[in-house]
């Protein structure tokens, strides 16, 4: 009769140590999809442990650029950024991006907000595609497919897949079920669908059970490391 | 009678073309002032492209909450009624047309409701473009509110944008320190301008070709301060 | 100074005082989606109220096709309906459509589950038109346009948009923010996004401002209208 | 030694299969057994389309619940640990390759690992589909749980399907009640079978070509009833 399989082990339980121990196995050159909105809901000392653990050539997504000194700034500051995947970029505080954008340093790709969110929902979701009527006739869609659909111009984007995603929650459980406080649930959702490997740092990790299953926003199976963060930094 | 209204005066006459229970969302910077000018009175129901439905005002000390921001990056409040959700259900509100008026600054309105208010394609400014094209694309109507013409004097509604786009043939009314201008696909119809402004003096300083409303009235000037 | 909109009233409130009044303008030849899985979410009283109102020519987008006798059944049987889109018709007591379907007098469009609610998702959410994986190489994607994304065969497949959504929610405000109870909830969600007019049954009515605005899952610029049923009919 | 394994048995085998932690769906039918071979001390989460991760399992008179019901429109309940979520998402999971392993049933499975369990083609039934395509196409690894021949003997593992298909190249592993056979690009491989069923006998039952895997096991009779 055959054992039980070897990466059996008593029970599920996704909370890692150490934030450092959590993102140890990033690689250089990983795309990596980084939650949060003007400072609100960005993993900070998720990106302080990847700038601590020394993964260079990465390509970030992220809705902004990052805002003052730590975090991804620092990340970016210290050259260890090839490429930034966002749609605003003009953060208060720009000036680490600014710099490194001016010397042709660092890529940008720019893209409309909710296309950002498409594109990684469709990461997440397994469509392989999607047209969209935003950018048309704008220098964003230049270059793309065009096709008229329901009697209305559309651009064909493609999905925004990650090696990782780095988010920020408020509460979880041994699984990985997660809720989110306020406005900073923004990208963290469908950031945690899109990566191979999602890490999150919560402020709080409570029992199995004790998240109301009617109110859990990402469901486990989208979450594979959970770290216990219970003051977090703030990018200013 | 001034010859211009003030920035709070045009959110003003914006508050007057929405109605009760519409969904609006607001683009940063001047149309933030519409949210002060609704009446307490009025349920306006107000999207932040940040996940939130119901966006109240300013906190005070007490109520502010580092995690509740609005678009702008401003702290922010919720009203009753009001609602958190992820980046992809608010894109699908905006693209999937649930939003019945966003309000948009503007660089250049082009007669055809062509809009340019993201980059003026130099290079001063890092590029940005945020929610701008997907609110172009997906809102029912947008407004633009702006400065009629540019600080050089230059027309800001034009025949066709010399700015990047941001949408096309999307702006449905454009309201200005001097007028409120419906964009159909018959022209640039003029609704509401001061009464003592004859329409060769609005048209001067217009890039494109205006009509006046047959029904056209006088632009109000409220006390809003 | 111009006085305030004619549609102007003094509170939103989008509680209609009966089901009949609810479903009164639908046309003839409407696209109805309504929601409900395996008779759990079905808003059958929705559906009788449609059936008294007389409605013909109907399409309706359903997961399965309707057991038993009253509701959808009840429509079919009348031979209101036209044309069904579904998943999987074959529910547990199929007999009033199997008539129908075997004596041509019902047209049958036949959509993997994820891909019809990908679909119902599209509409409401303004995507032109997605690839998916999903019945590429099957007779589901006969005739359809493939491509290959991403190293794999995808297919075209497009937005179902309807004139009018019946779903069946637990909780509602005045608003129409909505919760759902456990697996009622399936379709509901997908389908307030993507019709013009979406119609909605609860189990109670709140005040504004009861629900919790992290657990509100469909929120209020979704929905239209709102009936309260407290003692909803069951299909079986 | 019996000549085969029951269908709970059948099922005990795949349980074996399952890692903990592993997210699972189950088809409707046969699979379902699955869920009850599953030791009461393994974290395994069921995933049913309609909306529910974490399914547990019959629900006692006092736990029923007529709005929880699994993907088969059976009353089930859910496990401390589980969530609700609508329909978009819950295909999302399947075809966003987040199913670890879906246990479906099957008419036909082809050495290519083509699947066909949804329609023979013939209008005796009427045609459904359900999720099956979406499963398919979407779940990390597919597991055909299938009896190893049809009712007239005819091979259920053939070279090519004859049925109309649900999926292509997806099967990655079939369980009869007489062998375990991985599917892989380099063709079908017995991994389990009777000791003392040879090969030959094995072969004259299945439509496909097999090879004995040089590490195969003699196939386990659990007792499970």
């Amino acid at each position: 009769m055959r054992s039980a399989p070897a990466k059996s082990k008593i029970m599920v339980n996704k909370e890692i140590a150490s934030l450092d121990e959590a993102v140890a196995d990033i690689p250089n050159g990983a795309t990596i999809h980084v939650g949060g909105f003007g400072g609100v809901g960005i993993p900070i000392d998720l990106c302080e442990a990847l700038y601590r653990q020394g993964a260079t050539n990465l390509t970030l997504v992220n809705n902004g650029v990052a805002s003052g000194k730590i975090g991804l700034a620092a990340l970016i500051g210290a050259g260890r950024v090839r490429k930034i995947i966002c749609s605003f970029p003009r953060t208060p505080d720009p000036e680490v991006f600014e710099k490194k954008y001016r010397a042709g340093e660092i890529e940008l790709e720019l893209v409309p907000q909710g296309t950002l969110a498409e594109r990684i929902r469709a990461a997440g979701a397994g469509v392989g595609a999607f047209y969209t009527p935003t950018s048309v006739g704008t220098p964003l869609s230049e270059g793309k497919e065009i096709r008229i659909l329901g009697g209305r111009e559309m651009v064909l984007e493609h999905p925004l897949h990650a090696d990782f995603a780095l988010v920020k929650a408020d509460r979880a459980d041994r699984w990985g079920n997660l809720t989110y406080r306020k406005s900073a649930r923004n990208f963290g959702p469908i950031m945690c669908m899109a990566a191979k490997t999602t890490i999150v740092q919560v402020r709080e990790v409570v029992a199995l059970g004790a998240l109301d299953p009617e109110a859990i926003i990402t469901p486990s199976i989208f979450v594979d490391r959970v770290v216990h963060v219970a003051n977090p930094m703030r990018e200013v | 009678m001034p010859e211009k209204l003030t920035r709070r005066q045009i959110a003003w006459r914006i508050v007057q073309d929405i109605e009760e229970g519409n969904y609006v969302n607001l683009g940063i910077g001047q149309p933030e002032l519409v949210a002060d000018l609704m009446p307490a009175n009025r349920e306006v129901i107000i999207h932040s492209e940040n996940g939130i439905l119901g966006l109240g005002p300013k906190p005070t000390p007490e109520e502010a909450d580092e995690d509740l921001i609005n678009a702008g990056k401003k702290m922010a409040t919720l009203v009753p009624g009001g609602a958190f959700f992820h980046h992809a259900d608010s894109f699908a509100m905006i693209r999937g047309g649930h939003i019945d008026v966003a309000v948009l600054g503007a660089f250049q309105v082009a007669e055809n409701g062509d809009l340019a208010n993201w980059t003026t394609g130099g290079g001063d400014l890092l590029p940005a473009v945020g929610g701008a094209m997907d609110l172009a694309a997906g809102a029912k109507k947008v407004f633009a509110m702006m400065d009629h013409n540019a600080k050089d004097g230059a027309p800001k509604i034009v025949k066709r944008c010399s700015y990047p786009l941001t949408g096309q043939r999307c702006v449905t009314t454009v309201y200005t320190e001097i007028a409120v201008i419906d964009i159909r696909p018959e022209g640039c119809i003029v609704r509401e301008k001061f009464a003592d402004m004859p329409l060769e003096a609005l048209q001067a300083r217009t890039g494109a070709q205006l009509t006046l409303a047959n029904d056209w009235r006088p632009l109000a000037i409220p006390d809003v301060g």
